[in-house]
């Protein structure tokens, strides 16, 4: 089974990486946050397995919070972009 | 220890911004580096290799597979402080904007002698 | 030039922080109070997050001051942002009305949320700020979906003065039944269950309401003021 | 409380001050009634002090009062001054505004200069010293105005003085664990000799800035020319005093076992005759009244600086008999000017004149007042100036005796000068309506101080006593008519041949004088002053012809390039550089916020820095 | 009505939530809820209680079936495209008007689209539906209702509007 | 290793799967609205497909997955509408061969 | 009620916060109560300073928050010092209120009167609490209101000087809380009593940094140089009653929590001296800089910052005749500072410069006199309150034989004198007609009551000798103190 975790973590964290490649390339402010919503995504993910790992239920609310902040944070900023400031 | 200097350089990034840029809404997001490195500080130095949440959550946890709680508390403080006065420090760059119709710092130094 | 000395005195005292922290060892069990928290929290305050309890009740004056810090900054706001209003919002730069939408369904969703989040802080890793922060997010989400939306700041006052007033006077309460100021006067109950850890959650459901009504009228109050100017 | 007491004498004294204040919301006539009856009962109440000194803590020092021999002869100058002084004020003051202020501060001054002298012990010398100084400063700017700047220079002196005293009495302080002036005294002989000039050189400097010794008596032509007259008379008769006082206290009381007592007492003597000629030759120089007056009063201190040096009997004498008597005709001088400036609201030598007729009285003050100053017999002025001379020639200061007699000499020119111009000469048409002032208030206290100069010529054995006294209590062995160590009381003991004096030296000076009036008056016309047409030539700004306008213009072309070098320059300079020192570092505080954040990261950085060199 | 109905769904998520029966928590959540309810119930939901009719219930699970269909195909249509090496696509937006009145429904509707790969709501104006397409091409309104919209919208009215 | 663990892998798998995909969408696509389109949805449906997955492998959990999965099925399309529409406002178009933009189109006739 | 609620130190902190909290509620019921409360409020820590000082000046008191004994829980520490802050804290909080009741009229008030509470409230914590982080607590609900309060005017620049005070503020938390998270992570611990006796855990090089952070934080609110830049601004942008309490409260309470922290956690002889010389360096520079102000209030502003120094420099020798003159000195600031912040205020307004003083003198006596008062107590004239602290000062500096440090002062001295005289004299200067108007009885009454107190101390200076003395042993007795904390 840990190596199944084992798989899996690598392959959120390549596609982390990968996502990340994005978001420092750009070119334009929507772009990187497109790559940051991903990115986001992937964390909740993440999250979530870390939960599946260490056995805990409790950090399944934390992928929960995640993902609504995640959601919160690209809207606001999307908000921000149609408005000026 | 790896934590710790990139906790310390996520301050110092923050108080060169404070320094070095000119546009005070930067400034006030190097002010909330300088919180948010520390805060990492803070949390590096409570956590424990092979520790997990202090939450008695399940049966079977024990005290001593768990990290230390009083960083993560003291970080939550600092977290909603650090935020209080971040959102103050806006409200105030919202007046001077009003004002000053700019968010450059240097042109907003009228008080003097 | 100037960055260049901002560069170099940076990294002095970034070599100075790193020479403090270097007897710090990383990832080692350094604990001595943080034990003592460890050993006690369930005997001793019915609650099954340790985060929580010394948030709450040990170092729960502490909490009782960063909740004044955020009231304050909340009141700051309002002192220093009064009588500024932003300009009326420009047709174009309305809300589309799938967000108008979705923020009316979300809301109600996002805000049970909060209160499950503060309501289980003692047993979660949640708790009165996580929770109210939620539910500031829940009223953004209103602000930024539905056009010309105000948070009701009566509403919001009201409830962040009775969050506040009940979080001292279950201090108050501590001294009036001849013990210290913010000490547990409840029966602790069985850990783990809603209704345990004596006054913890009570606190932290009066810290969830007064963060989630505090940061609501922050966040009103900067996007209002700065709606629509460019 | 005791009545003979002293703290009985201060509360009257403090008290009648704020009683009077207090009595301004009700009358004036009231309010008026209380400040006369305190100065009086205070006059009075000297009389019955007793002997028994009285301490008291305050914020853990002990504070001890009591009279000396010493203290209560200056306790006399100040209570023969204040009495005139506050009558004169009555109606003098009846037009100015805010007469409450000034009466308290008057009173306090009063009170202050009283505690100062019965001070046993050096804190509550300071702490009366530093009272007399704020109600005085408090005076001097009661006008408004110019005297704002006066004042505040003013101040500024005394505070440089009086923390020079304050240095040293802390020090003292730590040194001997005590206050009182005797147990300083006592252990101030155990310190070594450089901590002993150190301690003894910034008191002495801080005592005689109030003395308004040469170079610190900057402040004094200005204070005294803009505060309100009667005033003055007090400021410059008495409270300038209270430097003489302090100077002879720490001279004979603390600094005399020194080894470095008697260079520092012969520098002083030097410094003294220094500004008596230096300021008697910026007195000539002066065209208004007050001025003329202040830069007098610097010059007469000088005299009396000089005889405290020396430190002879005979010059102790001396001095202490001119303290008295300066305080008596220069009270005089200020109260007649003030007069003048009553009627005529001038006190510009040039722009007044022919008042004799108008204010007799006022002439009458001033003629004996300048007789005294002028040091001819038979009036009190005379004694005191014999008495120096004859001490700098027995301890052979031969030069001093000249620098002496040069500035007794050059007197006459000023005092000649203030006579002719206000009260000699044609009669102007705009002081037709000019009257003389009112008796009780304002020619009674000019004459009766007039009256004093005339007793202490005639009786000087009245003065020469308590002197006397007081000399013994400062360690001088003197018997109670040792004054007749002097040659001028060898044959008439303590009582001077009046007939012989006038006839002497009387007729000499009454002669010059008018010669020099009526060769004057030959050169003028019956023409208005302003008229300067003169037999069709245009006249230039330097050569105005009108008499009166720059009366000494060829001796100021003469003495400029001397005085313009006076230190005072020296002063002022210390004075531009702090405050353009205060304008450069006032521009560390105009950057933006990031400038002090920088302040803040530099400074940590250096701490940082700092502290790891040193481990 | 309206308020029982988003008492009902509050207190359901609830449950999720905590994921557990002890009486505490259940008599917790219906208060919560209840409370919750009380000051959102005016924004939540327009119709109340009708939408747990068993008929709508039925449709309602319908269309999530058809989603997930949808969302399966178009996933690996679109997975297919982003591993090709040419890519080919040919983007633009498109736009199409909907028969939908329900602001619930057209959200639901922009929703779906969305999440099924290949299309993205970009606006909805009124009743006109922008959506950014993979594989855009000159088309009619209706066309592009038919492709896009096609599958889900009569459900959609089955649900919400009749 | 039960039936309702299998189908946690499988699903859990996948979902990984989906999120590398989507990964790789964005970086490859050529412009900000096919990225979304790739990337965000896929990615999207990766997390979805994953955290169901979880709950699956712990059968307690199962409930809360579901509703962090409805939760995301709702909201994030929300949130990739704001940004494509905030984008498209503020002048970033997409690319198109055939210049098929009616949006644009539309705006524009809308503000003349 | 005080069988039912035990009076005991946490009243201090409880008794405004409740008050703050009730303050938006009882506004909507009358908006009377938006004024009334607060005083009720000061009132009533006033009434628990009168009932608890005099226990503390027996033996400290000592609180444990929730019931957990140190270093558990947090506790509070009343002993003569702490309680003598926080009297006096309490005290200067009612006469502000006193006088804002008339003089501040600038909308939202509920807002101005929760902040001013706050401010004060804050104050106090920091010298009553037992705990580093916890002292971190009340700093930011200090600061956070005296940042609000700076830009509380809607004038132009408010918020520039509101801003400058932030950034700098903001800088001191974070080192703040650096030096406690490096404290923390070789001690773990956070009591102050306990961190006192763990100090040695701590190498010598990391507690040079941990203080140089702690300094640089406190420093930066307690005004010393050069981390005062904010300063000057943000008193004269603020309400002249927030910009008294600034002199009066912030600025004491910072002060307190750098020589709490130094003398039990840095008591080396070379941080004490270091302290002393940044005190004299932050007088000199200080009071050199006033010399040319314009402006009133900043002219007051440096002038507090000198009077600062000067209590840092006495505070620095941390003898029991430093320690002595250096609360003496911090009391008559505050007192003094106080009422000529207001004094101005009543006088000439928001924006007072030193032209504006022309002519007072006819026009507003009562006021002016108060002035001429101030400027004489400040300088250090007898037989006023200022006097005896400036004594106090020089005689504890003569005891250690720094006779230089005496020069300093008094040379420093005359500088003030100079600008503070020459700001008196224009009150008396007959140009300028300045606007007839009015002083409130409340506001005189206010004033009066610090007057009072100047007079008071000047004629009586025993009276505070006993409370002084008890003070500064308080301070050095570090023994005691971790004793009496950490006694089970
Ligand atoms: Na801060
Ligand atoms: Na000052």
């Amino acid at each position: 089974m840990d190596t199944f975790y084992y798989i899996l973590g690598g392959i959120l964290l390549l596609a982390l990486v990968i996502a990340a490649f994005r978001f420092f390339q750009g070119p334009t402010a929507p772009d990187r946050i497109v790559a940051l919503d991903a990115m986001s995504i992937i964390l909740t993910a993440g999250l979530a397995m870390l939960a599946l790992v260490f056995h805990r239920f409790i950090y399944i609310d934390v992928a929960l919070i995640y993902a609504i902040l995640g959601f919160m944070g690209i809207v606001s900023i999307a908000r921000w972009m149609e408005k000026g400031i | 220890m790896i934590y710790y200097i990139a906790s310390i350089a996520v301050m110092l990034i923050g108080l060169y911004a404070v320094l070095v840029k000119k546009n005070l809404i930067k400034i006030v997001i190097g002010l909330s580096l300088m919180d948010a490195g520390t805060h990492l500080l803070l949390v590096a130095i409570g956590f424990i290799k092979g520790g997990t949440a202090p939450i008695f959550s399940e049966p079977g946890l024990t005290a001593d597979a768990m990290v230390d709680p009083v960083p993560q508390a003291l970080v939550l403080t600092a977290i909603v402080i650090g935020l209080a006065v971040t959102a103050v420090a806006l409200a105030l760059v919202i007046r001077i904007y009003a004002q000053h119709k700019t968010l450059d710092i240097r042109k907003i130094s009228s008080l003097k002698w | 030039m100037k960055k260049l000395l901002a560069a170099f005195l940076l990294g002095f005292i970034g070599y100075y922080l790193y020479t403090a922290f270097a007897g710090v060892p990383f990832g080692e069990n350094k604990m001595e109070v943080g034990k003592d928290y460890l050993e006690t929290t369930v005997p001793k305050t019915g609650a099954v997050n340790t985060v929580t309890s010394i948030v709450v009740n040990y170092r729960g004056f502490d909490t009782l001051g960063e909740v004044t810090v955020l009231f304050l900054a909340a009141t700051g706001l309002g002192a220093i942002l009064f009588g500024m209003k932003g300009k009326p919002e420009d047709k174009h730069r309305e809300p589309s009305s799938i967000l108008t939408t979705g923020a009316k369904a979300l809301f109600p969703i996002i805000v049970l949320l909060g209160a499950y989040i503060f309501i289980h802080g003692h047993l979660t890793p949640g708790g009165g700020f996580q929770g109210g922060t939620i539910i500031a997010t829940g009223v953004l989400i209103l602000i930024l979906g539905i056009k010309s939306f105000h948070a009701n700041h009566a509403l919001l006052s009201v409830m962040e003065s009775l969050a506040g007033i009940t979080f001292v006077v279950a201090g108050i309460l501590g001294l009036a039944f001849g013990k210290n100021f913010l000490e547990n006067i409840l029966p602790l109950g069985t850990p783990g269950q809603v209704l345990s850890a004596g006054i913890i959650p009570i606190i932290y459901i009066a810290v969830g309401f007064k963060v989630g009504a505090e940061l609501a009228g922050v966040l009103d109050t900067l996007m209002s003021t700065t709606r629509g100017e460019e | 409380m005791d009545i003979t007491g002293i703290p009985f004498f201060l509360a009257v004294s403090f008290g009648g001050a704020f009683l009077a204040y207090l009595m301004n919301f009700a009358h004036r006539f009231l309010r008026n009634a209380v400040v006369l009856l305190t100065v009086s009962a205070s006059a009075a109440l000297l009389f019955w002090l007793g002997d028994e000194t009285f301490s008291m803590e305050m914020g853990g020092f002990v504070l001890t009062l009591g009279k000396t021999p010493y203290s209560l002869f200056f306790a006399g100058i100040v209570a023969l001054l204040a009495v005139p002084t506050v009558l004169f004020s009555f109606t003098y003051m009846a037009k100015e505004e805010r007469p409450a202020m000034y009466y308290l501060n008057l009173l306090i001054t009063i009170a202050a200069m009283y505690g100062i002298l019965f001070s046993l012990d050096l804190l509550s010398l300071f702490i009366f010293w530093e009272i007399m100084t704020w109600s005085s400063f408090l005076l001097t700017i009661h006008k408004g105005g110019n005297a704002t700047k006066a004042g505040v220079k003013y101040f500024l002196y005394s505070a440089a003085g009086a923390y020079a005293i304050l240095f040293s009495v802390v020090i003292l302080y730590n040194m001997s664990g005590s206050l009182l002036i005797e147990d300083v005294a006592r252990s101030f002989v155990l310190q070594n000799p450089l901590m002993q000039l150190m301690l003894a050189g910034t008191l002495l400097f801080g005592f005689s800035v109030k003395a308004g010794l040469m170079p610190m008596h900057g402040w004094a032509p200005d204070a005294y020319a803009e505060s309100p007259a009667p005033f003055t008379a007090l400021f410059s008769g008495a409270l300038s005093k209270m430097g003489i006082f302090g100077m002879g206290m720490v001279l004979y009381q603390i600094f005399l076992q020194s080894p470095f007592s008697l260079p520092v007492r012969e520098l002083l003597a030097w410094a003294g005759g220094i500004t008596s000629a230096l300021a008697t030759l910026r007195a000539i120089q002066q065209t208004d009244a007050k001025r003329l007056l202040a830069y007098s009063s610097v010059a007469q201190l000088g005299y009396i600086v000089m005889g405290l040096a020396l430190g002879t009997p005979l010059s102790m004498m001396a001095a202490l008999f001119i303290t008295l008597l300066h305080g008596v005709f220069k009270a005089m001088l200020f109260f007649a000017v003030g007069a003048v400036y009553f009627r005529t609201g001038l006190t510009d030598l040039n722009e007044l004149r022919g008042l004799i007729r108008r204010m007799p009285v006022s002439f009458l003050t001033v003629l004996m007042a300048i007789i005294s100053l002028a040091n001819i017999p038979p009036l009190g002025g005379f004694v005191g100036k014999w008495l120096l001379y004859e001490s700098l020639i027995q301890s052979d200061h031969y030069f001093l005796v000249i620098v002496a007699f040069f500035s007794s000499t050059a007197s006459f020119l000023y005092v000649y000068r203030l006579i002719f111009s206000i009260f000699l000469g044609q009669e102007e048409k705009e002081f037709e309506h000019v009257k003389e002032v009112p008796f009780l208030t304002m020619q009674l206290p000019m004459l009766a101080l007039a009256a004093v100069t005339f007793i202490t010529g005639i009786f000087p054995g009245i003065v020469l006593a308590p002197i006397s006294s007081a000399l013994t209590y400062l360690g001088f062995p003197i018997q109670h008519d040792m004054w007749s160590m002097s040659m001028l009381f060898n044959e008439w003991g303590n009582r001077m041949n009046l007939l012989a004096m006038i006839s002497v030296i009387g007729t000499v000076f009454l002669t010059g004088f008018t010669i020099l009036y009526f060769y004057r008056m030959r050169r003028t016309r019956y023409v208005t002053t302003k008229d300067i047409h003169t037999s069709g030539e245009v006249p230039t700004e330097n050569e105005n012809l009108t008499y009166a306008i720059n009366f000494y213009q060829p001796f100021e072309r003469a003495a400029h390039p001397v005085l313009s070098k006076s230190i005072r320059a020296w002063i002022d300079w210390i004075g531009r550089s702090v405050s353009e020192l205060g304008d450069f570092l006032r521009h560390i505080y105009t950057g933006d916020g990031q400038t002090y954040a920088w302040y803040v990261v530099l400074f940590l950085t250096f701490m940082l820095a700092a502290g790891s060199w040193i481990l | 009505m309206r308020f029982v109905f988003s008492w009902i769904v509050l207190f359901a998520i609830w449950m999720a939530l905590t994921s557990s029966l002890q009486i505490q928590e259940v008599l917790t959540g219906v208060i919560t809820a209840g409370i919750v309810a009380s000051f959102t119930w005016k924004n939540f939901t327009t119709k109340g209680l009708r939408y747990l009719h068993p008929k709508r219930i039925f449709y309602i699970l319908l269309y999530i079936l058809v989603f997930l269909k949808e969302l399966v195909k178009s996933n690996f249509h679109v997975a297919w495209i982003v591993i090709h090496p040419k890519l080919p696509i040919s983007p633009g937006i498109v736009r199409f008007p909907t028969k939908l009145k329900s602001e619930t429904a057209k959200l639901i509707l922009a929703n779906s689209i969305t999440l099924t790969p290949g299309t993205l709501s970009v606006d909805i104006k009124d009743n006109m539906y922008y959506i950014h397409w993979l594989e855009a091409q000159n088309m009619t309104d209706e066309e592009a209702a038919q492709n896009i919209a096609g599958p889900f919208e009569n459900l959609l009215i089955k649900i919400f509007e009749d | 290793m039960n039936i309702m663990t299998i189908i946690g892998m499988l699903l859990t798998s996948l979902g990984a799967l989906f999120l590398l995909l989507g990964a790789i969408g964005i970086v490859r696509m050529p412009d900000m609205y096919t990225r979304m389109q790739a990337g965000t949805k896929a990615t999207t449906l990766g997390a979805m497909s994953f955290i169901l997955g979880i709950g699956f492998m712990e059968p307690a959990w199962l409930i809360k997955t579901i509703l962090i999965v409805v939760f995301i099925a709702l909201s994030n399309p929300i949130s990739s509408h704001a940004l494509a529409r905030a984008a498209h406002r503020s002048g970033i178009f997409p690319l198109s061969r055939e210049n098929i933009d009616l949006y644009k189109k539309d705006n524009q006739e809308d503000k003349s | 009620m005080p069988e039912l609620f035990p009076l005991s130190p946490v009243h201090y902190v409880a008794a405004p916060l409740l008050a703050a909290f009730l303050l938006p509620l009882v506004a909507k019921l009358s908006r009377s109560f938006i004024k009334i409360l607060p005083g009720l409020t000061f009132l009533y820590v006033l009434y628990v300073s009168a009932v608890l000082y005099p226990q503390a000046l027996q033996a400290p008191i000592i609180e444990q928050i929730a019931g957990w004994a140190p270093p558990l829980g947090i506790n509070l520490y009343y002993g003569p010092m702490a309680g003598l802050f926080a009297s006096l804290f309490s005290a200067l909080g009612f006469i502000v209120w006193l006088y804002s009741l008339t003089q501040m009229k600038q909308e939202p008030l509920d807002r101005f009167y929760i902040l001013l509470m706050m401010l004060v409230a804050g104050a106090t914590g920091m010298v009553l609490t037992g705990d580093i982080f916890n002292l971190f607590v009340f700093m930011e609900i200090t600061a956070i209101s005296a940042y609000s309060l700076t830009a509380f005017l809607r004038e132009d620049d408010k918020a520039e000087a509101g801003f400058k005070y932030i950034l700098i503020g903001s800088l001191a938390s974070a080192f703040v809380l650096l030096g406690i998270a490096i404290l923390y992570s070789y001690t773990g611990t956070l009591n102050l009593a306990d961190l006192a006796l763990n100090m040695d855990k701590v190498p010598l090089s990391v507690r040079v940094i941990v203080f140089g952070l702690f300094l640089v934080g406190f420093g930066i609110e307690a005004e010393i140089f050069p981390l005062n830049g904010w300063a000057p601004d943000a008193y004269s942008a603020a309400p002249a009653p927030v910009s008294a309490l600034f002199a009066g409260i912030t600025v004491k309470a910072a002060l307190y929590a750098l020589a709490r922290v130094t003398i039990l956690l840095f008591p080396f002889a070379g941080s004490m001296a270091l302290i002393s010389i940044l005190g004299l360096v932050t007088l000199v520079i200080s009071e050199l800089a006033a010399l040319h102000q314009k402006n009133l209030f900043r002219m007051l502003a440096y002038s507090s910052m000198g009077q600062v120094g000067l209590a840092i420099a006495a505070l620095g020798l941390f003898t029991a005749e430093g320690v002595y003159a250096a609360l003496f000195a911090m009391i008559n600031h505050a007192i003094v500072k106080g009422m000529l912040f207001l004094t101005v205020f009543a006088m000439a307004g928001g924006s007072a410069t030193l032209d504006g003083l022309n002519g007072m003198g006819r026009k507003k006596p009562i006021l002016s006199l108060l002035f001429t008062l101030g400027a004489f107590a400040i300088i250090g004239l007898p037989p006023f309150s200022g006097f005896w602290s400036k004594l106090s000062v020089l005689t504890a500096m003569g005891q250690t034989g720094n006779y230089a440090m005496i020069a300093i002062v008094l040379a420093t001295t005359i500088v003030e004198a100079a600008y503070f005289l020459r700001a008196t004299g224009r009150l008396y200067l007959s140009e300028g007609n300045p606007a007839e108007g009015k002083t409130p009885l409340s506001a005189i009454a206010a004033l009066a009551v610090l007057a009072a107190g100047i007079l008071w101390i000047g004629f009586f200076p025993g009276s505070i000798d006993e409370t002084l003395t008890a003070g500064a042993q308080d301070l050095l007795d570090t023994a005691k103190y971790t004793e009496g904390v950490l006694k089970d």
